[in-house]
């Protein structure tokens, strides 16, 4: 791995406007650890040369803007930033301000690789949040542990990664899946499923760990699988084997703008997602997505993830009440978004652990922190770089929220590799 | 212009040719930083289907919206010898069935198909670079061109067959690495492209190539084939009276222009370090189109330069205005289609030209001149 | 494939599968109709046709919600409004476009190609700026969510059953238009012979600019009806346009009838091969179906054999 | 079928038919070499869809088209031009984007195939030989202009000029004088007189006077039928002629 000594010293991190109001958010719950900037010099806290000034740190934030996932991405923009802001307004990181430089991957994977580089490189910054789907995420990953870059990853995803460069702060695939499955089993008595997914890697590999969750630990049948291309917006034949195959549970991960076709065709074609006949389990529905899908549309549906936005405890009153205060009143708030809202929170705590911003040594940090302030509640970063998290099954409402009907005692323990799931 | 002479060159295209390889080869390299330099070498991987369309379009008349899948084709077959070589046995060690690609192994592939295993050997992979999209150039070409299937109808079919491959990458995942690519390349017979010195080194062997294909396209152009096609796309049916097979003329030169492609697309997996299907669709096939429009739509040079500067917008338009960059992209398309239908070569040959021309002759009276200082407002441009 | 089944269910598959695929056929006629006016008779490439479809969307988006604030005891019949609206909207549109843009580059059809691409990159972003970019949701008065059931096995759902109706009335619409009245006449008059439409006193240049128009009105309206079934986002109008041309080109160019033809079978393909294929590997076979017919049979299924 | 070694062309039974509607209907003609023969008939008469037959522009329904006996029906058009067959068109099709130049010399007979093509080099042959037939065409000067800034008439010739250079055996020219002013309509009929001498050749033309002039024999189309063959003078005689010409 390289690391570059810069030629010039830390370059000043070019300047721009991204934080506004940031004085009037309730950043009360935080309590600000009163870090001065000058118990941590420059030159001890940064040895690799990145963008670290004595009162500024400079992250990146690398998200789609335009092109198709832009739809997707953007909460996770907000969330970032909104952190962001809170942490300055705390005070910053050892004193630091953060600073931001925003990059566009425009939906498109190359130039993803291409504004990590850039960020990593030119910009030198001390981590970056973002990305969204798996294919953007292997596309930056050579790139970060090339230039050792640090990340912060906030999608639920199938796994079968663990980076030494990346921070998931969304759930894995077994995660997500097994408790909801559990739980459908033993509250609904569900025995048969219909497994349904948009073409591509996180579908396929969910529907995979579901598949031998149920035929090998509960005991359950799939009645079919069936793919569909992304976009793709007809799903009336599917809909009609569903309701010949007569399964006790949908279990579905359609994506992106198919996910509003499907439901609610699902919807027109009758079958009742309130009745519970079939049951319909979704891992790819938050309320973003409800949004756009209608409320009327989802109603009765089961989501199983790690956050709903209707979670009842302090910290997330506080933080929804500060996003939208940010953000406007009509916007929701998702799963993903939630925790990309977690990764400055978990950058900064490792830092001020590691007392650095080196990226060894914060990497070195991250295992075993705890966030007790999280919106979701009590979450720690596992030796794997991925979180302890409880997760959660939530009834969707005709308001486009949803009703949270259980929520595993423990927190959960990230498996990346699961054994007997390949 | 004189028709005696069988010189591949005149004077000017002579500078320009050269004017250009100072721009790749010095100028580049000199004021850029490592970073941008890779970017820019990734430009020219565009330029290669650039000049290709410059042919088929330019020239012949076939506008293909579909190069992206040779692009594609070439590129996914450099990644699957990278891939191949990436994982062995002990890179693979934690997966059920070490060696082979990672992808596989999550997609319960116990085995390396069959189709994949040639692609242990570099030569095979190098010459499948190039035959993988001209055979299936061929088998498109032989349909369509057969049928005299061209124009607009042409376009569209080649669209779908963008479609179909897309969703066809995308679906069979554990043969292809499915919507993420194939990913996480590492070495080249043991030569570790990631580094710095490795993407500098690409750089150039990009551009080595780049100029191969150019002279190609230069001589093809130069041939009485390349004055064949130009006849082709104004008198179809008076070539064809005058005793030429019309469709074999096309077939050729579409078969070139996914040779072209194909080698681009391997350099693209070469200094990008993946591919993946977002580099096959529909979206990519139409802005490669749009890169040779750009440089004026018959000149080989200008798709270079289209290729250059439409990305160098994009990357900087984006990295500006990142939430207006595609009013950019598209205001661009609109205006070189209504403005400037002959692109940046048109610009330069009807607009700068006949000026030096004129600035030359009237000093040339007085003072000796140099035109030096011409060559530096292509570089401008 | 067929052994899961019994004969009563192939008989229930075949009799869902059928209707599905009518819906579908449904949907393929409105988003193809605009383009076969648009392509089939005037042969601009139109790249931009998805986008003036979710125009379309977002009009009745935007009047759904006019409704709700406004008229809520009207809600139910807010559609047809939106519909009339989407038409105009679009229509508006795509005459803003034929006078800015189309009428210079009638000569160059493939560089209506581009420039149209250029213009729904254009609309792309300016739905995002305008809209966000995130999906609205249209909400669809209840009376066109339900089903109705045939049998215990079979239901039928109402707004596929509405976009049927769409579809037919759309169809005869253009019908009539292009064969009934004086502007279809004028338009099949330019389409064969441009100079001789001029000589004999046609207003080409309107004729073309509202031909345009209608295209994509029509387009507005397919926008507006698919708001029941689909996406309404800044970039869901790429999901159609491939198909579209398709349907257009499979159809033959310029054939209003061969277009539906087309439409009829590509879809009636599509929704049987669905049932017992993945929905991936389905779609993937229909494409290749299709441009392997136009490779043997390029001028596609309803073209007039013409002396050169 | 006995052997006609006199007929350099024979067309027999020759039939096509758009969608029922009978362009050309049953024909037969036989063409000797070093004949000009000339179509007339009223338009639509299906003049211009014979020589399409014949150079395979367009596909025959039915019948026999024998070149040197070879059938033609069934050969690629540029077989056909190959086997030694010639067309000009009607509009003259020439490439505007293209010297004179190097208009003459892609119709030059050498380097047909793909690689013949890249491989062929500007030789004194084919120099030479491209000056001798602009000179024939009158347009020794003009051989480095671009052919899109040529006058109408210059176009036919270089179009006609652009068969020569091929030396075919049968050359068939649509309407070769139509659209010339008069002294380019002189030029033509002293040229057109030059090149039938050593060929076969088939010519569709309206000038009677211009017919006259050059026609060994004369078919007369009507709705796509032989009305009648013969010399000019057997033609004009004949009743269902003038009656298709002047009747009603």
């Amino acid at each position: 791995m390289s690391k570059t000594p810069p030629s010039k010293g830390p370059q000043g991190p070019s300047r721009r406007a991204v934080l506004a109001g940031s004085a009037a958010l309730t950043a009360s719950l935080f309590t600000p650890k009163s870090l001065l900037a000058q118990d941590f010099p420059t030159a001890e806290v940064n040895t690799t040369g990145l963008a670290v000034t004595d009162d500024t740190v400079t992250v990146g934030i690398l998200h789609s803007i335009t092109g198709t996932m832009a739809i997707s991405e953007t909460g996770s923009v907000q969330a970032e930033k909104l952190a962001i802001s809170q942490i300055n307004a705390q005070g910053g990181i050892l004193g630091r301000k953060i600073e931001v430089i925003q990059e566009d991957g425009a939906s498109d994977w190359p130039t993803f690789a291409e504004k990590a580089r850039k960020l990593l490189v030119n910009d030198k910054v001390a981590s970056v949040m973002g990305c969204w789907t798996s294919a953007s995420r292997k596309a930056v990953l050579p790139v970060f542990e090339q230039h050792n870059g640090f990340l912060y990853y906030p999608t639920f995803y199938e796994g079968l990664e663990e980076s030494p460069n990346v921070i998931y702060t969304g759930q894995e695939a077994t995660q997500q899946i097994i408790a909801g499955l559990d739980w459908v089993k033993e509250t609904k008595g569900a025995n048969s499923f219909y497994l349904l997914g948009s073409d591509y890697i996180w579908p396929r590999t969910s529907n995979k760990i579901a598949r031998k969750h149920i035929e090998n630990f509960l005991g359950g049948k799939v009645v079919g699988e069936d793919y569909y291309p992304l976009g793709h917006t007809q799903f009336n034949s599917v809909i009609n084997k569903i309701r010949l195959k007569k399964p006790d549970v949908i279990y579905a991960i359609v994506v992106g703008g198919s996910n509003v076709a499907f439901y609610k065709q699902l919807k027109a074609a009758g079958i009742d997602m309130t009745a519970e006949d079939p049951i319909l389990l979704t891992i790819s529905v938050t309320e973003d997505e409800i949004l756009g899908i209608g409320g009327e549309n989802m109603e009765g549906a089961y989501a199983c993830m790690k956050y709903f936005q209707s979670l009842d405890n302090e910290n997330n009153l506080a933080f929804v009440s500060a996003f939208k205060e940010m953000w406007g009143d009509d916007i929701v708030i998702g799963d993903v978004t939630q925790a990309a809202y977690l990764g400055p929170w978990l950058w900064k705590a490792a830092v001020e652990k590691a007392g650095s911003f080196d990226v060894d040594k914060v990497r070195a940090a991250s295992p075993g922190i705890e966030l007790t302030t999280a919106p979701e509640g009590y979450v720690k970063v596992h030796e794997n770089h991925h979180l302890w998290s409880k997760t959660r099954v939530g009834l969707a409402k005709l308001d486009g929220q949803y009703d949270v009907v259980f929520e595993t005692e423990e927190l959960v323990e990230p498996d990346p590799f699961p054994e007997g799931y390949q | 212009m004189t028709f005696s002479k069988n010189s591949l060159f005149t004077r000017q295209e002579l500078i320009g040719f050269i004017v250009l390889a100072a721009i790749i080869f010095l100028l580049l390299p000199a004021v850029l930083d490592n970073f941008r330099l890779n970017l820019f070498g990734k430009y020219l991987t565009y330029a290669f289907v650039a000049v290709g369309l410059a042919l088929c379009w330019g020239a012949g008349g076939i506008l293909s919206l579909g190069q992206g899948v040779f692009f594609g084709l070439g590129g996914y077959c450099m990644a699957m010898f990278l891939k191949l070589e990436a994982s062995t046995p002990e890179n693979t060690s934690i997966q059920s069935t070490p060696g082979i690609p990672d992808f596989m192994d999550w997609n319960q592939l116990t085995e390396l198909p069959f189709w994949w295993v040639p692609f242990h050997s570099l030569t095979i992979a190098l010459i499948a670079v190039v035959i993988v999209p001209v055979t299936f150039a061929l088998i498109i070409g032989v349909a369509m061109f057969r049928r005299r299937v061209g124009g607009v109808y042409f376009a569209i079919i080649t669209q779908a067959f963008a479609a179909i491959l897309t969703i066809l990458i995308i679906g069979q995942q554990g043969f292809t690495g499915g919507v993420n690519g194939i990913t996480d390349l590492r070495t080249l017979k043991g030569w570790d492209i990631r580094t710095d010195e490795a993407k500098e080194v690409l750089y150039f062997v990009n551009a080595f190539l780049l100029f191969g294909v150019l002279l190609i396209a230069q001589f093809v152009r130069k041939s009485k084939l390349g004055r064949i096609l130009i006849a082709m796309r104004d008198q179809e049916d008076r070539v064809r009276f005058s005793g030429y097979d019309v469709a074999s003329f096309k077939i050729f030169i579409f078969c070139l222009g996914a040779a072209f492609a194909g080698i681009g697309g391997a350099m693209f997996t070469l200094q990008v370090g993946f591919m993946s299907p977002t580099l096959v669709g529909i979206v990519p096939s139409i802005e490669m189109v749009i890169f040779c429009a750009v440089g004026g739509r018959l000149s080989i040079l200008g798709a270079v330069y289209g290729a250059l500067l439409v990305n160098w917008a994009k990357t900087s338009f984006s990295e500006s205005f990142p939430e207006l960059w595609l009013f950019g992209l598209g205001g661009l398309f609109i205006a070189v289609v209504m403005l400037f239908p002959n692109g940046l070569a048109g610009i330069w040959t009807e607009q700068i030209m006949p000026r030096i021309t004129k600035l030359w002759a009237a000093r040339a009276g007085a003072v000796a001149p140099i035109p030096a200082t011409s060559t530096e407002e292509e570089g401008a441009i | 494939m067929f052994s899961d089944y019994s004969m009563s269910e192939l008989g229930a598959i075949f009799a869902m599968q059928g209707f599905a695929g009518l819906i579908l056929f449904s949907v393929f006629v409105l988003m193809a109709l605009g383009l076969a006016i648009i392509f089939g008779q005037m042969g601009v490439i139109n790249m931009a046709h998805g986008e003036f479809m979710i125009l379309g969307a977002y009009m009745t988006y935007l009047v759904s919600n006019v409704f709700a604030a406004y008229l809520p005891g009207l809600f139910g019949m807010y559609f047809f409004v939106a519909m009339i609206l989407a038409f105009i909207a679009s229509g508006a549109l795509g005459l803003f476009v034929e006078w800015s843009l189309i009428r210079h580059l009638y000569k160059r059809p493939l560089d209506t190609l581009l420039a149209t691409w250029g213009l729904s990159l254009i609309l792309q972003q300016l739905y995002r700026s305008v809209f966000g970019a995130r999906e609205v949701g249209v909400s669809i008065p209840d009376w066109m969510m339900g089903s109705m059931p045939v049998t215990d096995m079979i239901e039928v759902p109402i707004n596929g059953i509405f976009v049927m109706v769409l579809a037919v009335g759309i169809s005869l619409a253009v019908y009539v238009m292009m064969f009934r009245s004086n502007w279809g006449k004028q338009v099949r008059a330019i389409n064969q012979n441009r100079v001789m439409a001029g000589a004999v006193g046609i207003n080409t240049e309107w004729t073309d600019r509202l031909t345009f128009g209608i295209g994509c009105g029509v387009a507005g309206v397919a926008g507006s009806a698919f708001t029941m079934i689909g996406s309404t986002g800044p970039t869901a109008g790429q999901l159609y346009i491939v198909d579209t041309f398709l349907v257009v080109v499979f159809g033959g160019a310029g054939s209003i009838l061969g277009t539906i033809a087309s439409a009829f079978s590509i879809s009636q393909a599509q929704s049987i091969m669905e049932f017992f294929l993945s929905g991936s590997m389905a779609k993937v076979l229909t494409l290749l179906v299709v441009v392997g017919i136009l490779m043997i049979r390029p001028q596609g299924l309803f073209a007039l054999k013409l002396r050169k | 079928m006995g052997l006609h070694e006199r007929y350099l062309l024979k067309v027999e039974g020759l039939t096509v038919s758009f969608d029922g509607f009978k362009a050309v209907n049953d024909l037969s003609f036989y063409v000797e070499p070093n004949e000009c023969r000339v179509i007339i008939g009223p338009n639509g008469a299906g003049k211009t869809t014979v020589l399409d037959l014949i150079c395979g522009r367009t596909k025959a329904t039915d019948g026999s088209v024998k070149f040197k006996n070879q059938e033609l029906l069934q050969m690629r058009e540029d077989q056909i031009v190959h086997a030694g067959v010639g067309r000009k068109f009607q509009t003259p099709s020439v490439y505007e984007d293209l010297s004179v130049f190097e208009n003459l010399e892609i119709s030059y007979p050498k380097g047909y195939g793909v690689f013949g093509a890249l491989a062929f080099r500007r030789d004194d042959t084919v120099q030479a030989r491209i000056e001798e037939i602009a000179e024939t065409i009158f347009l020794e000067d003009l051989l480095t202009e671009k052919a899109a800034y040529l006058s109408h008439g210059q176009k036919q010739w270089l179009e006609i000029g652009m068969l020569l250079i091929q030396d075919p055996e049968l050359l068939m020219l649509d309407e070769p004088v139509a659209g010339m002013s008069v002294a380019e309509r002189k030029k033509t009929a002293e040229l057109l007189n030059r090149i039938i001498k050593d060929r076969s050749v088939i010519v569709i033309e309206h000038d009677m006077g211009f017919v006259e002039d050059i026609a060994t024999r004369v078919n007369v189309l009507h709705q796509g039928k032989m009305l009648s063959e013969g010399s000019m003078a057997h033609v004009k005689a004949d009743p269902k002629v003038i009656e298709v010409y002047l009747g009603h």
